[in-house]
């Protein structure tokens, strides 16, 4: 009987723990080498992160995430003005929701194509809107200071279509009593929203969070697509250059690729445990 | 200032039939009014739309004399207690106290000494800094009772309160509120519940409401008067039925003859029992039903009786139940005798069924007037009980 | 017995050249079934580490130069100076010979290569009366009548930054000279020396006055085309494969012309980009002699010739017959002529240092003024790299 | 509710609002617009820099021919779809077991495991990228689309699990109880019982977890090389290389590959939603 | 086949203190048993433990003589109807019924004609092809003891089931329950509830459960036993408080002097009782805690009786309950005194506390054993309403 539920365990346990549990530490463990991906692998300690404490483009990497990281943040509040935008009961509004979702469901690399198009200094909608606006127009995606708040735009955009969707099902489960508790003391307009609507959706914003940061975190997708890391590594962050550094054309440095993962996913540990934490606390409180 | 009253108030949602209709009352500053009725007879709708939260489809609604229907809630000068407490989970219970008078900007000072006066009656003292989530069901109905107080409203509206309280609790509450109507002397209240003990204790007059098809027929309001009044006059058998647990017993009979003061009713059975009641509005062989309280009835020959096969009983101690074969139909009778009755299923009593006790209704369903005074049916404490006398010895 | 080849030649013409090179050899030789299998061209270069080590097929396409290197020096490839040996190589592929061998042994077959050079409207400079310029100074003086007359010199796009290795590697070559720069790439010389400078110095000279298309770093080289086919821009720094979508786009051979990259340090002997593509046994191959018998008759010279028209690119045997084409044959005219062939910077270069080289010259190019910090770091790269 | 429904506002507001909504979908939509004019639009629009304005002509059966003929988008299609459905069937089997251990069962680990499915389902998956790749060497799966589907089957079941246990979780436990009750084994229980109870998570699920690896572009960058077993994104971007400049054909592509999972979205609106936000807000 | 014997069983859950301690009880095959007590007192526990459902930690648990502690739920023969019915949402009411039938591989026709007959008797014949979700709450509640009838169980285990339902099905479906009882002759049942008329009324005997610290002073069961029994007779003060709605009012007072038969108390305002109990165990002077059921009380003087000012009075119509001033504690005594009775707050009333139904508890809430025979308590019904005789006439 004790030995059921991990029978039913097995299989996802099995399949979880050798792809993604064991090479967490395996990851680990070869960050600790100088390897190549084809002779064989020599250790040398921490000499890649010695290596890293000295590299600028891990810094530049390292500034783009917290760029990434803050301005990727503003999906929330811009997902919520979406919601309340939308939270209304009129003709044709369920379909206005979901053509406002829609950018989530397509694919980033489509996305940051029609971006990369976008800020097209030949030809790009942003050149027209600002030659009509009688401003230089400017090649964001060559530029080193506009090119990771560029691209982070286009991040925002199915993220903030995200964020939206969770805000509207958190507005949908709004205590209409504390609403009209609220609306009998003479609440309404902005108060109403920060005192009383915004606390409630507090789960919806702590996802909202959630998913946020940890897109923040993985955005790859998006460099890959618009500009690959370019102009000369400028819109790195620490996920691509891993990548470019292990896997690349001009990389195959497995050791320092998985120290900057190594790196990466301790950043995100500090988020993981606060996340379980949250989760683990709920669990106590529903049993 | 706090007097409500409604003139000719409608409602209906979307394109439903309607849920409110053609209700008129005068509720009286200082009042305690209790509406009644069945599950989804609209007693939610007619509060909120007095708070303001239900917009008004027809007639007008005053407070304190001034028309109401387009002003805002919070102008109302209302407080409302939900059935759900509705306390905000993210503030203290001082902060859920005192949001109302922050955002009408009352002077700090002002309101910690309001919030502080409501927590004292209510014994909230020391949970003041407690989030709700950390108080028992009864602590945060005294919460939302004490929001509620401290904007001194002069309209105090109940959904409901106590529905989420277990039973001791319930009383305990029941008494709060009432003593809190009583100490504020100018408020008005309205109070909306299912359970009929805690109208007929708490109301200075009932509101019964009708539902379904009888609202079309009727309007909304079945009967508004004084608790009393509604269990011994009710104006038909839907208020008769409604009023009183265990439910009154009905039976099919006919109007055997009707003078002013009794009428004589014959069942299906052959007996004939007499009602002191006023039936002449009928003719004779007119189809009625005739309606008689469970805890009216008694064991025994003491007055006019019928000789009935016991189906079962319920012995609770303090009372037993004894559930009768009527001879008529399948349901049976239910008589409510002392606790130290015992009779076992199938043995034959004699039921008491005295005539100032018999209702009587037309096939409409419309009472027969009773032809016995109010003063009958309601004696003070006998007199005797009242001499002084000092400690009794066996 | 059967023949396994993996080849990156998924682009059409490469890859009707190796059909057409497979069903020859099949020909001549009947009792081989070759199986080829095509790998998409970018991912080839991440694949081939990958079956090298695990499963290897009997031969393998690659690059010359620097690029081979890695696999060399893990033991992955084949000597086959004994081909090179017997077929008489050593003569016929004498141009390409330095970049195959390392370690003193040859380590594949080079089959196919292309020039570098600039490509230019003819017809522009016709109309403002510029003549093919044969020095850095007239190269200047071009651009700036050029620029006078709202005219780009150069286009370009370097999004993909490797198109700002062929810059440097000329540059380099012009004013430094072929040695210097393979010393450079092979990491024996700081990127902070003087003569690394010199380079900069000229480069300043067509990056400070905007000579070069602007906005160039948001485009691929083909994204910086049209300004060329528009006749926007004049000049083009380009390898071979250029010629073809120019001609689609419209261009007729009068108006496009083909000039060497003109000369900056006076008497200086010309040495020429020519990036190589190569074929490889191996080690661990299962079929290594069919596969030499493929690597012999890949050399022959009927079949170099008509594997190189199908490519439209040069053949490598010296014994080959000369191309139809006027831009192949300017250009197999002038490397026959050069000084020395570098194979591009990318190759010659090895990986890391190469793409850090790159991300530095569109740094500046893009910010002239960076340049010291600039090639500060690529000092700091080069000391880990060749370390 | 909050906001105030608009139909209790004053009529100017509500005109305002009955405008300004279309208008603002108009534009949050350009960048999608665009694409989809573009890729029905002819060279002489792109030559002419009509990027944004209405097409000139309108090439739909020439562009999206074009797009079949002269490429393998649709062998990437079918790569997708031959990633795509094995894995979502393979991570909601798994899910599904485990979820079930985990929901219905108390046991000391019990939290451990969630914890382990949970804190997993966040790691920046490039952590697992080089030791994930080299397993799918030596395993003989690399560059193979079994490899990427077991890749994703795995990962995606730490999300399943999550979501799974959570749902199952909330089934009133008197229903297993109940069962066990009447005489059920474990397996039956879980076959009868909680299976039909889960079908609208599973449903839910699918939906997004066919979109999520529908859309998936690291993985396929990463464990993909070869045209024969990419999936359509990254087969977007090598064609992207290819048609450098012919924006009309890169936007048919897109639409091409958006194609799918869009009309998933649409035709499973309501579960895609519930999937979204029913695993998420119990986080 | 069905007798359920408990020895000495024990729970706790993980380091908690014990839920259960203690408990050894003996239903008899056919008793219907109930379990009551506050909530969180183990009830559901211990049923649960009865169905497999939770593991004992400690003592013995037999059905029908064999040793259950280790067997499987599906093997003990019993059948669980839970408080939130159970049923199988995707499943119709048929394949619910039929489930555990077919777990067992019982033949179709058997589940067939099986499955029939409970629908019938349950009167769920029309519905056997719907899904619960299109049923209402009491026809659930049928279909959840028609799973249970089904597999004809030695033992039937319920747990609060009716408290899903509205008042007036509650009455209904517990008329059903006892009939079912009734007519499965071999089965035991246990029966959770926290509702004492529920548990007045169903049970044979009643289990009433400490909860709290009395839990490790004195076990689980408080008193195990037939309700009156437990009503007339209650083994301490919790029991006395339990039982019996309202509360039965308890005051202090000091033990005067006790005689076999009757005792003397005297009450903290001067005034002396007599009660009919033996308190001889108890010393002169020993501080006493004295209960009266406020249905005992009456307002007169025809017994012993003290004065006592009223505070408060609620009238139900049927009866009327006064709130009288104790003079000891500021709890007011409960009267319940007959619907006409009519107080005014304030006045002052004789209050008759008849000997024969004080119940006097030491200082540890010991029962002083009353001096009355039961059947003094409990009398048939007057045999004079037993002779025949004709419909009457007024
Ligand atoms: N927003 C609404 N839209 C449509 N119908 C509604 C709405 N709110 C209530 N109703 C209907 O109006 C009727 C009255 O509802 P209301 O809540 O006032 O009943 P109630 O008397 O308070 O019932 P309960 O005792 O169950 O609380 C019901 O039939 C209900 O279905
Ligand atoms: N799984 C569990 N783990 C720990 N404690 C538990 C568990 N289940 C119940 N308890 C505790 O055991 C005690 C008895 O619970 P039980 O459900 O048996 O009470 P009950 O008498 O049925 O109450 P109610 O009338 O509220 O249903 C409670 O204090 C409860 O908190
Ligand atoms: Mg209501
Ligand atoms: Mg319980």
């Amino acid at each position: 009987m004790a030995l059921v539920p991990w029978l039913f365990l097995a299989p996802a346990l099995l399949m979880f723990g050798i792809y993604v549990v064991a090479p967490i530490f395996e990851s680990m463990a070869i960050s600790l080498y100088d390897w190549d991906g084809l002779g064989t692998p020599k250790y040398i300690g921490l000499g890649n992160y010695v290596e890293l404490w000295s590299d600028e483009d891990f810094f530049t990497a390292l500034r783009n995430n917290v760029i990434w990281f803050f301005g990727f943040l503003l999906a929330i509040p811009m997902g919520l003005g979406l919601a309340l935008l939308l939270n209304q009961e009129v003709f044709g509004i369920r379909l206005a929701k979901s053509l406002f979702f829609f950018p989530f469901v397509i694919s980033q690399v489509v996305i940051g194509l029609v971006f990369s198009w976008f800020y097209d200094p030949t030809n790009g909608l942003l050149l027209h809107v600002m030659a009509w606006l009688g401003m230089d127009p400017i090649a964001v995606l060559s530029d080193e200071h506009l090119v990771t708040y560029g691209i982070v735009i286009a991040g925002l955009y199915p993220q903030t279509a995200y964020c939206m969707i969770l805000y509207l099902t958190g507005l949908n489960n709004l205590r209409p009593d504390l609403i009209e508790a609220a609306r009998l003391e003479g609440a309404k307009g902005w108060t109403m929203l920060f005192k009383i609507v915004l606390p409630q959706l507090r789960p919806a914003t702590f996802i909202a969070v959630v998913v946020t940061i940890i897109g923040s975190l993985r955005s790859f997708d998006m460099i890959s697509i618009m500009t690959q890391g370019g102009p000369y590594g400028q819109s790195r962050v620490l996920a691509y250059y891993m990548y470019e550094q292990a896997l690349s054309e001009y990389g195959y440095r497995m050791g320092y690729g998985t120290a900057i993962a190594t790196v990466l996913f301790l950043l995100m540990l500090v988020y993981i445990v606060f996340v379980l934490y949250r989760v683990y606390r709920q669990e106590q409180e529903t049993d | 200032m706090a007097r409500i009253q409604l003139e000719k108030v409608f409602k209906a949602y979307g394109d439903n039939p309607p849920v409110i209709r053609d209700v008129s009352l005068d509720i009286g500053t200082n009042e305690f009014c209790v509406f009644v009725g069945p599950s989804g007879c609209g007693k939610s709708t007619l509060l909120r739309m007095v708070a303001g939260l239900e917009t008004i489809n027809g007639g007008t609604l005053r407070i304190g004399g001034q028309p109401m229907n387009e002003v805002a809630p919070a102008q109302r000068g209302v407080a409302m207690v939900f059935q759900s407490y509705a306390l905000f989970p993210h503030m203290t219970v001082f902060e859920n106290m005192a949001f109302g008078l922050r955002l009408s900007k009352v002077a700090e000072p002002q309101i910690q000494k309001r919030v502080g006066d409501a927590a004292r009656i209510l014994q909230l003292e020391p949970f003041l800094q407690r989030l709700p989530k950390a108080l028992s069901g009864g602590q945060r109905q005294r919460v939302a009772i004490g929001r509620a107080i401290v904007r001194q409203p002069g309209v105090f509206l109940f959904d409901e309160p106590l529905s989420n309280l277990d039973a001791a609790l319930r009383v305990q509450t029941r008494f709060e509120i009432a003593k809190i109507h009583r100490d504020f002397g100018q408020a008005s209240t309205i109070y909306v519940t299912h359970d009929q003990v805690e109208a007929m204790t708490l109301a200075d007059r009932i509101v019964l409401l009708n539902s379904g098809p009888a609202v079309a027929r009727d309007g909304s309001v079945a009967q508004f008067g004084a608790p009393l009044d509604l269990y011994h006059h009710p104006v038909n058998q839907f208020v008769a039925g409604f009023i009183g647990s265990p439910k009154m017993n009905f039976f099919a009979a006919t109007l055997h003859s009707a003078g002013p003061e009794l009428a004589t009713v014959q069942l299906p059975t052959g007996e004939t029992l007499q009602a002191r009641v006023n039936a002449q509005a009928l003719p004779a062989g007119a189809p009625i039903t005739v309606g008689l309280r469970p805890e009216d009835a008694e064991v025994g020959t003491a007055t006019q009786h019928v000789l009935r096969n016991v189906q079962w009983q319920e012995r609770l101690g303090e009372s037993t139940y004894l559930y009768l074969d009527s001879g008529i139909t399948s349901d049976p009778w239910v008589v409510k005798a002392p606790g130290n009755t015992f009779a076992r299923a199938g043995e034959r009593v004699a039921l008491s069924m005295p005539a100032q006790h018999l209702h009587v209704f037309d096939a409409q369903g419309l009472s027969m007037p009773r032809t016995i005074a109010s003063h009958d049916l309601s004696l003070s404490v006998p007199a005797s009980a009242m001499t002084p006398s000092t400690a009794a010895s066996a | 017995g059967d023949l396994v080849i993996n080849t990156d030649a998924s682009d059409p013409a490469p890859k009707a050249a190796f059909e057409a090179l497979v069903k020859g050899f099949e020909k001549a030789n009947p009792d081989v079934k070759v199986k080829l299998n095509t790998f998409d061209h970018e991912g080839y270069k991440t694949s081939i580490r990958n079956f090298l080590t695990a499963e290897a097929p009997d031969l393998a396409t690659w690059y010359a130069g620097n690029r081979m290197a890695p696999f060399v020096n893990a033991g992955l490839f084949e000597d086959v100076s004994d081909v090179w040996a017997k077929e008489g190589l050593n003569d016929s592929f004498k141009s390409a010979a330095a970049s195959m061998t390392m370690n003193g042994k040859k380590w594949g077959l080079p089959y196919t290569y292309y020039q570098w050079g600039v490509y230019y409207r003819k017809d522009v400079f016709a109309k403002l009366k510029i003549a093919e310029p044969k020095t850095w100074e007239e190269l200047l003086k071009a651009c700036e009548t050029l620029k006078a007359n709202k005219v780009t010199p150069f286009a370009i796009g370097t999004k993909a930054t490797w198109t700002t290795g062929g810059w440097f590697d000329y540059l380099n070559m012009r004013v430094n000279g072929y040695e210097f720069h393979m010393d450079l790439t092979a990491g024996k010389v700081p990127y902070t020396d003087k003569r690394v400078e010199a380079v900069f110095d000229k480069w300043d000279q067509l990056t400070k006055p905007g000579y070069y298309l602007a906005n160039h770093a948001s485009y691929q080289w083909q994204e910086a085309l049209p300004a060329f086919v528009k006749g926007e821009a004049a000049m083009y720094l380009m390898g071979n494969f250029a010629v073809a979508p120019m001609k689609e786009a419209g261009l007729k051979e009068e108006q496009l012309g083909f000039m060497q990259f003109p000369e900056i340090t006076k008497g200086l002997p010309k040495a020429e980009d020519a990036p190589t593509d190569t074929i490889h046994i191996p080690a661990k191959a299962k079929n290594k002699v069919d596969a030499r018998r493929f690597l012999a008759y890949m050399a022959k010279p009927e079949v170099q010739s008509e594997v190189n028209t199908i490519l439209g690119q040069l053949p490598v045997n010296k014994n080959a017959k000369m191309p139809e084409d006027t831009y192949l044959k300017a250009g197999f005219t002038m490397l026959s002529n050069a000084y020395a062939l570098g194979q591009f910077y990318d190759r010659d270069a090895p990986a890391e240092m190469a793409k850090a080289g790159m991300d530095g010259f569109q740094q500046y190019m893009l910010k002239p003024g960076e340049r010291g910090a600039m090639l500060k770091r690529l000092e700091q790269v080069r000391q880990r790299v060749y370390k | 509710m909050f906001p105030t429904p608009i139909i209790q506002t004053s009529r100017p507001t509500q005109w305002l609002y009955r405008v300004g909504l279309p208008l603002a979908l108009l534009v949050w939509l350009l960048p999608i617009i665009a694409v989809a004019f573009t890729s029905v639009r002819g060279q002489g629009d792109l030559a002419n820099g009509n990027y944004w304005g209405l097409p000139t002509e309108w090439r739909i059966l020439e562009n999206y021919s074009a797009v079949f003929q002269n490429t393998p988008l649709a062998h990437y299609i079918l790569n997708s779809f031959l990633v795509t459905i094995p894995t979502v069937i393979g991570a909601l089997t798994l899910a599904c077991m485990a979820g079930f251990a985990l929901g219905v069962y108390r046991f000391k680990l019990n939290l451990v495991v969630f914890f382990l499915f949970v804190g997993g389902n966040f790691v920046p998956f490039q952590i697992l990228m080089v030791p994930v790749r080299d397993l799918s060497l030596k395993l003989g799966l690399y560059d193979s689309i079994a490899g990427l589907a077991l890749f994703h089957i795995a990962f995606q079941t730490g999300f399943c699990t999550f979501f799974m246990r959570n749902f199952i979780r909330d089934l009133p436990r008197e229903l297993v109880e109940a069962a066990r009750v009447e005489g059920a084994s474990e397996i039956q229980i879980f076959f009868k019982v909680v299976l039909p109870l889960v079908r609208p998570a599973v449903a839910a699920l699918s939906v997004l977890i066919f979109t999520f690896i529908w859309n998936d572009y690291f993985w396929a960058t990463v464990l993909i090389q070869g045209n024969h077993a990419m999936p359509v994104t990254g087969g977007l971007k090598s064609l992207n290389g290819m048609w450098v400049a012919q924006w009309h054909l890169v936007s048919a592509g897109s639409i091409v590959a958006a194609l799918p999972p869009v009309l998933i979205f649409f035709a499973m609106q309501k579960h895609f939603i519930a999937g979204l936000t029913m695993g998420a807000t119990k986080g």
